[in-house]
């Protein structure tokens, strides 16, 4: 074997994962961070918080408390269990679930900041022209959230990309299940391979490079054309 | 290289030691510091973490590796002191299951038990894994159990998997079972030396520590007996 | 009997507005008074926009609000247009995305030719392309009104529409405007400080003070209430119904007649037998005692003194009857005295110009 | 010369300003034209806000801009006072930290008192902790207003900052604008779309079509010259020079004397001798063969017809000479058939109001 | 010795390093956002994306580069070492460049976000109120971009706190020097020291839990004065 070898299974792998991951933290992050922009509920500050919490575990320590509250006899690990009869730890959901976790305060906080400068005024406008709360959330909000739209995209995808912590402690670094690039990395660095990981490295960061670029020109296209 | 740290601290000894050996260290630097040598500062990391750190110049002045390969590299690279690469301690592997009675006494769990997955250390970097794949390929179990595999990152990820319940089983070392502060329980196998190649782990004084008293006087207590018993105590084998 | 029919009452800091009126849900009734007295809060509540509010609301026979009962219709399905005070629009839309967006969301589909025809009279054609925020202040507010009438509403709440036009835009839209309550028979509620768009638009007024409704009802009463402000300011006006006899051809003047007299006005031919409304300012009210024929002043016409307030210190207002038409003569005290003007006194009323509201 | 010199070239998208004009760098100077023809663009390139304008401006003798020489004084430098035409403020202060902060930056230390005085002028006292969001459309003028007073200026820009103002707090502040020119003695360029301010307030007057300034002068030849939109309008004016002569205690009348006859308007008293300035809408004045003294119009004087133009179907306007004085009189054409009027024709002019200036 | 005896040297260092980290990534961040968020210039483009590029690689990998940038015969440390006859690796100086480097996009990305919220509008009213672009800068833009500011100081301050994996590989886990909390609680975790991590963790969690709230307390205030 070429010294410099490279598998490209970890690539797929973590392509998938930052993808499904930065979908869902979409999903999810963007009503919390409507919510959040919009209550004045008393719950605020303390949901604030603990969005924001994760990001202060270590993330192998983050990952080790996944890892108890995943287990078959964890909280969440049993429910799952009896919902899809499988395992969530060493599983590719469960390495979902820790990447959305760890990620879910750089999605929330940029889109709550963008939801909150946009103010009553333009929905209160769109209110006017016959635009009900789900439309004016799509059609005015979202859109004058673009900004924040696009940080969120990249915070989120970039730190699912090089996160390692979590996903090495839930996943198991199985080859083609859960061993994604960052982990792949590590293992050449730790190995003393260090070619190969310069090689990975190189290539991580020019994919990056690219898909961080193109995010960034979306933005400037749109910006252009609308905001 | 420059340490600003320990140049003249002459009482101050510096060791870098692999994780799976930091609660025996601790011990044997109590054990040090009554024999009147000096205070000993623990950095704990993975063996290749710690190989690239000393690489930089990281001010560490005893390495106590997990493998054989490291402390030669650095003696080849001029980072350690020849003369003094020793094998301190060989580690020993054992099949751990958190649950009483899971695991027999000859290991038979891993061929016919119930199990979903079973942890492993990552044979790539970690010596203990190297180990674990020998022993499961002497079995002729590696291909079978292929896809039940997990990986962790070092022991202590391994033992973390089975600990938390997530794997059934797991290769742990068995000196993380013996360990006297945290005894754990379950049922385990200590895997027979025969089926795998020994884990030896060696001690080198780094360079920089060429002349530093203290060290040299660590590294020499290491061959004592008092700690050689103290390394047994924790179900390392020692020559 | 479809009215609008409000009583709100919500506090904004140290404001409290505590609105209380009725007016016909047809035509316009303009919200008239000082700057800061709630005119906009008060269109906001009627909106929707505000959920704060507190009171009850009913237009047209649909309950809009009732905090007693917990109805709150919300916003955008009370399908009003609103033309804001700072003419908002969606930044993020072009001027035609602006005009559609609300245009897609209408009750009945508008068609094209409505589009055309709104993008046509607001004059905003070389503008449908162009970024919302390069607008000039008239620009925008030509816009704003388009985008309001393109949501087919039952309701327009416009802000000061005309208050960054230039005459000549402004000149170009009164008709329109004035159009809208009888083309689109829907009411319009209009805030304005400018008491002349006030005459022409108008048919109710509603008269407001820091935070309630002082006055409220038809137009022409409440322009000649001298207890009102709007007899007193110097856009003091009396309107009047007329009917149109003739025309003269040669001067292109139409030939009115109202129960007073006659009215000749520059003015493009109407049939025969049109009803019309006119606007007589106070201010270009002069009296004489003799029937002059030799001066430009071509409307005069004898009337009684009904009664005179000395409202300033060097001048009066003078009620007039022309045989039941009400209006207004501004003068001086001076006149006053020198005419010899009291109640009941016979003179001429010579009217410098006549402004045919529609 | 203490002048403004303004050559100013700006592209933005499909509009492209180009205006050359030159004017006293003292009074007030009023930005006159329609709706989208650039005067709020020009007053941002004359406050150094526009980076991308190209030409050269030059202020008072300093040069403010020559994009040949890369002379390019930035906009907080030029120290000019500007109103913007949304009132533009600080969002994160309240009134008074907006008042605050331009004062503090001020050329010279501004004491306790001009800010009183301010405030106290533009009545925005009880608004000083509010926020400025919660602004009415007056109130935000008025401390914008009071904001670009209080830095001080060298110059103030003004884009329509009584457009949001009822009449009763425009008439409040119109005369304290006036004062502006005598007791603050800096040039205002002053944008308006409303002919009777700028014939009140303003000095000079620029008039600009789409992009270009097309006339530029001293306001009085401006306002009464037939080949420019103001004499044709509804608010065509003359301004005359007058002097006061006595005073009328019973009735409040000042009485003034200007060379064509003697004006009584309603005022308060003002020193015999004082030079002032009155405005005759030509929509006031009416034209007589003889001389009538029954009628409640105060001021009438012999007039010779100068010329007349039939700019409306209907309509004519009449310019008057009387003894060097010249007016403007808006009459129909049947008036001007039947009066005979002609050039060189003599009448009697009666004017129902007059408007002192200052 | 108390199974769940605790050292504090961590906790002292952590907050020392999360304290420095954050103010120099706001004297660093805010200029390059400022400048990202104003500037028309073809580089803007690039330069935004490598911001967002540590992001990407796995914190130990990111380590090891800088590691090896930052050792005595490396580049940065070759220089460092001309200027103060230190070394940067192994020093807390060493972590405060790596967490500042890792953590720089999430102090930049808000606050950019923030200032091209604020439009130009607001600074041109200050110029005319006779502010230059520094005064303007600091009276306004700040001022108005508090939320982004608020967003980069919780992201950076958590983010450094809880960040491990540059913090080991290039602090090497010296105990009182570069032994920061997190690898400390990574330590007990590893050494099966569990009761240890857990009161760690827990504590961490509360002291950060108690940060973020308060600095969202002062944002709240602030709202409530200002905008
Ligand atoms: N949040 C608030 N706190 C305190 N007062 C407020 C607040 N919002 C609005 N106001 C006050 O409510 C009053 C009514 O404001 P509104 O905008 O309705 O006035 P308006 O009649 O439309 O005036 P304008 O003709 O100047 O536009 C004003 O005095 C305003 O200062
Ligand atoms: N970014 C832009 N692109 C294209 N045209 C623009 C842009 N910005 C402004 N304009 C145009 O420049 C012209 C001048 O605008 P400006 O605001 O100076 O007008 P204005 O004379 O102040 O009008 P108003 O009296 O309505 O305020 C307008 O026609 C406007 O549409
Ligand atoms: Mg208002
Ligand atoms: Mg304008």
């Amino acid at each position: 074997m070429n010294a410099l070898a490279i598998d490209f299974t970890p690539v797929w792998l973590t392509l998938r994962l930052a993808l499904t991951s930065t979908a869902i933290l979409l999903i999810i992050g963007t009503p919390v961070a409507w919510w959040l922009a919009r209550t004045s509920s008393f719950c605020k500050l303390p949901v604030e918080s603990i969005v924001a919490l994760p990001l202060v575990l270590p993330p192998t320590v983050l990952g080790f408390y996944l890892l108890i509250a995943l287990a078959p006899t964890g909280p969440l690990g049993r429910v799952w269990h009896a919902i899809s009869g499988g395992s969530l730890a060493f599983s590719f959901s469960g390495l979902v679930i820790g990447s959305v976790l760890y990620s879910l305060p750089f999605v929330v906080q940029p889109l709550q900041n963008a939801f909150e400068a946009i103010g009553e005024r333009p929905l209160k406008v769109a209110a006017m022209l016959g635009a009900g709360p789900v439309d004016r959330f799509f059609t005015v909000a979202l859109p004058l959230a673009r900004r924040g739209l696009v940080t969120a995209i990249t915070l989120g995808f970039a730190h699912t990309v090089g996160e390692f912590g979590v996903v090495l402690m839930i996943g198991g670094n199985i080859p083609g299940k859960t061993q994604v690039l960052s982990i792949s990395i590590y293992d050449h660095v730790e190995a003393l391979e260090y070619g190969r990981a310069h090689v990975l490295s190189a290539g991580l960061l020019a994919f990056s490079f690219l898909v961080l670029f193109v995010v960034h020109l979306t933005n400037r296209r749109l910006q252009a054309r609308g905001l | 290289p420059i340490g600003r740290h320990s140049t003249n601290s002459g009482s101050v000894v510096d060791v870098a030691v692999a994780a799976d050996f930091i609660h025996t260290l601790q011990d044997l630097g109590t054990a040090f510091a009554s024999a009147g040598g000096g205070h000993i500062v623990i950095s704990a990391g993975s063996t290749g973490k710690l190989y690239a750190q000393i690489h930089a110049g990281a001010p560490y002045d005893v390495l106590l590796a997990a493998d054989v390969s490291t402390p030669r590299l650095l003696v080849k690279q001029g980072l350690g002191v020849a003369a003094s690469r020793f094998t301190y301690a060989r580690g020993r592997i054992a099949l751990w299951s958190r649950s009483p009675r899971r695991v027999d006494n000859k290991g038979l769990v891993l061929r016919n038990g119930k199990f979903r997955h079973l942890a492993i250390a990552n044979p790539k970097t970690a010596p203990y894994g190297a180990a674990a794949r020998e022993v499961l390929q002497h079995l002729g179990l590696w291909q079978t159990l292929r896809t039940r595999i997990v990986r962790g990152d070092d022991i202590g990820q391994t033992f973390q998997f089975a600990a938390s319940g997530n794997a059934g089983l797991a290769f742990v070392a068995l000196a993380q079972l013996k360990d006297p502060a945290f005894p754990a329980s379950g049922s385990y196998w200590i895997v027979p030396q025969k089926l795998y190649a020994p884990i030896d782990q060696q001690a080198v004084l780094l360079e920089r520590a060429r002349n530093n008293a203290a060290a040299i006087a660590f590294v020499k207590f290491l061959h004592s007996h008092r700690a050689r018993t103290i390394i047994r105590r924790y179900g390392y084998n020692v020559d | 009997m479809s009215d609008i029919d409000a009583h709100l009452v919500l506090r904004r800091g140290e404001f409290v507005l505590d609105a209380t009126f009725q007016t016909p849900a047809r035509g316009i009734t303009a919200l008239f008074g000082p700057s800061g007295c709630g005119k906009s809060t008060l269109l906001h509540c009627i909106a929707g926009l505000e959920p704060a509010v507190r009171g009850t609301l009913r237009v047209n026979d649909e309950l809009w609000q009732d905090s007693e009962l917990h109805v709150f219709v919300p916003a955008h399905r009370r399908r009003v247009g609103y033309v804001f005070q700072d003419a908002g629009m969606l930044a993020h839309l072009s001027v035609r995305g602006n005009l559609e967006y609300g245009m897609r969301r209408a009750r009945r589909a508008r068609s094209g030719p409505a589009f055309a025809q709104t993008v046509e009279w607001a004059g905003i054609g070389p503008l449908l392309g162009r970024r919302v925020q390069g607008l000039s202040g008239g620009e925008r507010s030509r816009v704003a009104m388009a985008c309001a009438l393109l949501t087919d509403p039952v309701m327009l709440l416009m802000d000061e529409p005309l208050a960054a036009l230039d005459a000549r835009s402004r000149a170009e839209m009164l008709p329109y405007l004035e159009r809208l309550h009888s083309e689109l028979s829907i009411p319009v509620l209009y805030v304005s400080h400018a008491i002349d768009e006030v005459a022409r638009l108008a048919d109710h007024l509603i008269s407001l003070e820091p935070g309630r409704v002082v006055a409220c009802g038809a137009l022409r009463e409440m322009l000649t209430r001298l207890d009102l402000p709007f007899a007193r300011s110097d856009e003091a006006a009396a309107i009047l119904d007329a009917v149109v006899t003739g025309y003269d051809e040669q001067f292109q003047l139409a030939l009115l007649a109202f129960p007073g007299g006659r009215l000749a006005i520059p003015q493009r031919r109407l049939p025969a037998g049109t009803a019309v409304r006119v606007r007589i300012l106070a201010r270009d009210v002069s009296l004489s005692l003799a029937h002059h024929h030799d001066t430009s002043i071509l409307n005069i016409f004898p009337a009684r003194v009904l009664d005179i307030t000395e409202d300033r210190p060097a001048q009066a207002v003078v009620r007039l009857d022309a045989a039941g038409a009400v209006f207004l003569a501004r003068v001086t005290r001076r006149s006053v005295h020198s005419l010899g003007l009291k109640p009941d006194a016979e003179i001429y009323a010579q009217i410098k110009s006549v402004a045919l509201l529609r």
